[in-house]
């Protein structure tokens, strides 16, 4: 892992965008599939290409330096894409697939969890499945109920999956960089409201990896431990500035893979600071926030000189109303609010 | 029975007019709306009013209607109260979901609008059991269901027109063909290039429709909904349409497609082809159709102060409606 | 819930079926859609009617008194079949859907997740989707990874979803005839090693209400808590007769629910023997295990002698051969073992 | 290149006699061991040895097959070892998959089985992936995706359909209709009672064929495989077949459908006009049938004894192949 900070200043979705074409670069096996990563499919010949570029435009230029064979447009059939990702994958190919928002793995989930999910462990490791599925997450635009979901608890609940949330530009190029390197199946999740984040360290030209598995200390601390993920790492480390205001020093630890989830690096912060506050949008129910909960309280139980807290939204759906949709969220103030309870 | 254009009274003519003249005002308004920064992820039905309107003319109340993430014309056609319409979209606790579902979920039981879902062919199925809701209460009320090009290639309508078709359910499937599944076209996404084609696969009427003309969905929805009513089944409609703005706004659609082709439709505007016709036919003067555009601007600008006027929600709004009953 | 305990033995099927069979005589607006659910469909006229009954014979006997019209075999389009059961919910029927296998979900989860759960939410409370789904889940018969999974923690995931999971006949009964009332999406899930039980309380022959979000006290112990849901209860009352036999008493509770999840008796449990053993067959990442582990951490810390331990699968795929199957699922022995350790 | 039974030598026509026999023998064997107890959940695929037969006929080790849960003789027909599978289907540690599969997982990737499926549709989409994939690698291989009737209904298939058409992917799409989706009748559960009609939604060819024939399949398989293999896309085969056993084994088959029924299709067994045929051409004596029957009937014999003599897998390999790399 690179770690001296580069001075790139780049959003993360250009981050994102750079390791895709470096890989394709790099590395022919390298496909890209969804809807619309490039736009206006088939139209070449009218002067009309790459016109989308992807939902979040994290695809763009592609096609243009990697041709319709690798970059390919599809129809609205996540499960028929997704489907021919998992083939792919088994033959050779090491195909990028987008599935606009995580919400839409309704369609396809038995490609992921019956299949690219269970292959490699049902055919006795004769097969790998190296394929990469990025998705859109996360509340914070008035999406409503259907296109605000993370979600990535559900998929972490699948031994053969491995998914990694980055949490700002830096952390973005390297996950997806080691997700297309790996053998195994990877999700990495993009929340909304980081698309055009340039915070972080600066982004490095090169290619480099961030380790899936491993969670980082975002910022040393010595009072509390709040761990987040995605964009709540970014509302953590938020939080802990107000918290240093007020004279606590607490430890943001940014857990980037949900699945492997890297307990070692949980369990050292907690034992250090004896008080956790865990930070998730995922909902609350057979979470990752639970997971992390339930680890500390089982395996740091005698360092702990509180009770381990869980900030999430409430068991509910996600509303629109711009009333609404903040309360949904884990905001830095409720945060800033369970440490301090933890606190004293 | 068989409708044709001949059964369409004067009343029902003007009816016509009116629900697309206040389809496009509205949705005129929503833009603006949302350029205000009022509203997000608008998808526009500009363009295809013509489509709801000719169908939902054969509809009742207790007949049932399903959407997609584009589905204002479908509400509007199908009666929804604009100024519910309107609050909804500002997020308003007196809009019809309460501020909760927003442009991409307006629902309202009563007038049969079972809801705008966001998940690209995730309603067909759901029309399907409407239809055989209907089917085992033996009423005699049809379902419709409006979907995309692009929503076409997903595998529930390819289940749904199936299931309707061995069980004879009182279902229309209704595909908006507007040519474009956000910027990608249906003849690289539609193997064939066309979706009523695939009917016959499922032993199941399929009918190509000019979408553009109010008159030709009119008389083509009017025998569908006559067989689904009578208990003979199923039909998938394609209707041939076309949205003039961008696919929710923020896209340029001059990147993926002609102004040429633009033109090409907008002369073929369905408001201005049924204006044509109501004063050909002596059924309206342009002053009468010029009050009725009044009319519906004015309904439409009542609705915008009907919603600025409506309270947000509490925030304990969100937590209620989870669930119909929590221990 | 009637808790006299009557001397009829049924199996776990039969007791379902009566269940079945009474809530359609009782409400003309519960139908039953699945694949064979009735079996031969469409060749009643060539005498053959009721074929199969449904995969567990669950359905048995159903359309001979109901009718093709209030049960029906279904095309294998779960997404067309659980979808048309949402539709035929909101517009005044009560139908119960089969989806033979939990792990089938993929295909038909957006109709469940993005439709049945959010439906009553996204329209303001308006329009309510009372659907009731079973399915089996569950290893135990070498039936491998795609067909043993349990996966009520994916569904408990989700805001608006109420899931189930009896332990035994009575229950089955009581909780088929609480979930065909409720007005909101339910979904019973059905471990396949209770289908032939006939343990428990006898089944009283009228129609009873299991509550759902409410777990039991299966049997009242001092020493340690014991969770099960679904057949882990009889794994834990197993478990709990080897500890009597070593002079612990241990608490069993039987949870019942996945969602709602009754908090008060868990805590109420542990506050008493001050110890727990969380016993689950899911998949351990973000699980129900996780949050039962999770919940007593944060409510019950102070009254905690040991931490919380799971005993649950490792994190892995389901496999096939009986050399390694029975190593998969929560054993007796492990149980005991669990118990032992944070006992002493 | 058009196939036609005058390209079948006598040498692949004794390949596919010795082949749909082996099969035969190993399934009656794999029907012997269940009802011994000694597995479970098994699939018989008695009666259907043809279809797999003549397609895999034109298939080479670097083409791919992908079948369903009921796939011993897509295996077979593959050339997967028998040993191997048996030793899978006993949960042994030699078993093509370490016995972490079972009857409804086997794979063998060196011989382009690339497994069988327990989700019914489930393999389809992934056929078009693996066709893909020898698309953009350049490569001329095929794949083939076998299914029954009952899946034909899945989502799955409709939208790998539209998808290898619009990318004229190197696929066929090779539809089982033995009849029957375990109880459910094909008449009663595919509109139209076709499923080969299906392909022309997608503008594919769609042909249907005596699928007890190993003749019959073998020429239109060529055709098809021909077809994929020249670029010119992918083809929907929908072969007409029968299983004579129940649909897993617990079942009655006589309580959904008639002995006469039965009877007429075992009239028309595959390998016994495969006999016919071999004998008629001067192809092969009953004699040198009767040896590869022998040869057949040893192999399967040859195969639980090295099924019975494996070991089971070690305890520790309850955790292992779940991810390539673990941190
Ligand atoms: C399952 C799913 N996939 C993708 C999307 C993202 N999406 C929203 S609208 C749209 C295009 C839909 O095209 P079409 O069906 O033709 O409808 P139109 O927008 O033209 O009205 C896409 C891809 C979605 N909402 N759901
Ligand atoms: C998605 C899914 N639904 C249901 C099942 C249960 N099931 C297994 S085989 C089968 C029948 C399949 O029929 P068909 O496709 O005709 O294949 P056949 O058994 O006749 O070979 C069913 C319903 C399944 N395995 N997967
Ligand atoms: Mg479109
Ligand atoms: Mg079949």
């Amino acid at each position: 892992m690179v770690t001296e900070s580069a001075v790139r200043r780049l959003t993360y979705i250009q981050a994102a965008n750079e390791a895709v074409h470096q890989l394709m670069e790099s590395d022919p096996r390298v496909i890209v599939m969804g809807e619309d990563v490039a736009g206006a499919a088939g139209r070449e010949d009218q002067g009309f290409i790459d016109a989308w570029g992807g939902p979040l435009r994290l695809t763009k230029g592609l096609i243009q330096r990697f041709g319709p064979e690798r970059v390919r447009d599809t129809p609205i059939s996540e499960a028929g894409f997704v489907g021919a990702g998992v083939g792919a994958a088994a033959t050779g190919l090491r195909p990028l697939v987008d599935l606009m928002y995580a919400g839409f793995y309704g369609v396809c989930a038995d490609q992921i969890t019956n299949n690219a999910a269970k292959i490699h462990y049902m055919f006795g490791g004769k097969v790998s499945v190296p394929l990469t599925i990025m998705t859109n997450i996360g509340a914070g635009v008035n999406s409503a109920a259907q296109h605000s979901e993370s979600l990535y608890s559900l998929f972490a609940h699948f031994p053969g999956l491995k998914c990694v949330v980055p949490s700002d530009p830096f952390t973005a190029k390297g996950l997806y960089i080691s997700a297309l390197r790996d053998d195994d199946p990877v999700l990495i999740f993009n929340h909304k409201m980081l698309m055009g984040l340039r915070a972080g360290p600066g982004v490095p030209e090169e290619m480099y990896e961030v380790p899936i598995g491993r969670a980082s200390v975002a910022r040393e601390g010595a009072d509390v431990t709040l761990t987040g993920i995605g964009y709540t790492t970014q509302v953590c480390l938020q939080a802990a500035d107000d918290l240093a205001a007020s004279g606590y020093s607490a430890e943001v630890v940014d857990l980037l893979s949900v699945s492997p989830m890297d307990e070692e690096t949980i369990l050292e912060s907690v034992k250090k600071t004896r008080k956790i506050v865990i930070v998730d949008e995922d909902y609350p129910r057979c979470s990752f926030a639970s997971d992390v909960s339930a680890l500390v309280a089982e395996q740091a139980f005698d360092y702990l000189d509180a009770p381990p807290v869980r900030v999430t939204p409430p068991h509910t759906s996600v509303p629109y109303s711009t009333a609404l949709e903040p309360l949904f969220m884990p905001s830095r103030e409720g945060v800033v609010e369970a440490a301090a309870a933890v606190l004293e | 029975m068989v409708t044709s254009t001949s059964d369409l009274t004067t009343d029902k003519a003007l009816w016509m007019f009116e629900t697309m003249m206040t389809i496009r005002r509205f949705e005129e308004q929503a833009r603006r709306e949302a350029d205000a920064g009022r509203l997000r992820g608008l998808h526009s039905s500009i363009g295809q009013e013509a489509v709801p309107t000719g169908v939902c003319a054969h509809l009742r109340d207790d007949d049932y209607v399903l959407g997609t993430h584009r589905s204002h014309h479908h509400c509007i056609a199908k009666g929804v109260d604009l100024n519910e319409m309107m609050a909804e979209l500002l997020g308003k606790a007196t809009g019809t979901n309460k501020g909760k579902g927003g442009t991409m979920h307006i629902a309202d039981v009563n007038k049969g609008m079972l809801g705008a879902n966001g998940v690209v062919g995730s309603n067909i199925p759901v029309a399907a059991g409407v239809a055989l809701s209907a089917k085992v209460q033996g009423r005699d009320s049809v379902s419709v269901v409006f979907f995309g090009d692009g929503a076409a290639n997903q595998g529930s309508l390819h289940e749904s027109m199936n299931l309707a078709a061995i069980w004879k359910l009182p279902v229309l499937f209704v595909c908006e063909n507007n040519r474009y599944a956000e910027s990608t076209p249906v003849e690289y996404a539609v193997a064939g290039t066309s979706v009523a084609n695939r009917a016959e696969g499922y032993a199941m009427p399929g009918v190509t429709v000019d979408g553009q003309s109010a008159l030709d969905m009119f008389e083509v929805a009017g025998e569908a909904v006559a067989r689904a009513r009578e208990g003979r089944g199923p039909t998938l409609i394609e209707a041939q349409t076309y949205r003039y703005m961008g696919h929710f706004g923020a896209d340029d659609p001059l990147s993926y497609r002609t102004a040429e082709e633009e033109q090409y439709y907008k002369d073929r505007d369905c408001i201005e082809r049924m204006k044509a016709h109501l004063i050909e036919t002596g059924a309206a003067s342009q002053e009468d159709l010029d009050g009725i555009d009044a009319r519906a601007t004015e309904a439409v600008a009542a609705a915008v102060r009907f919603a600025d006027e409506s309270p947000y929600p509490q925030p304990e709004e969100l937590t209620t409606d989870v669930y119909v009953s929590y221990p």
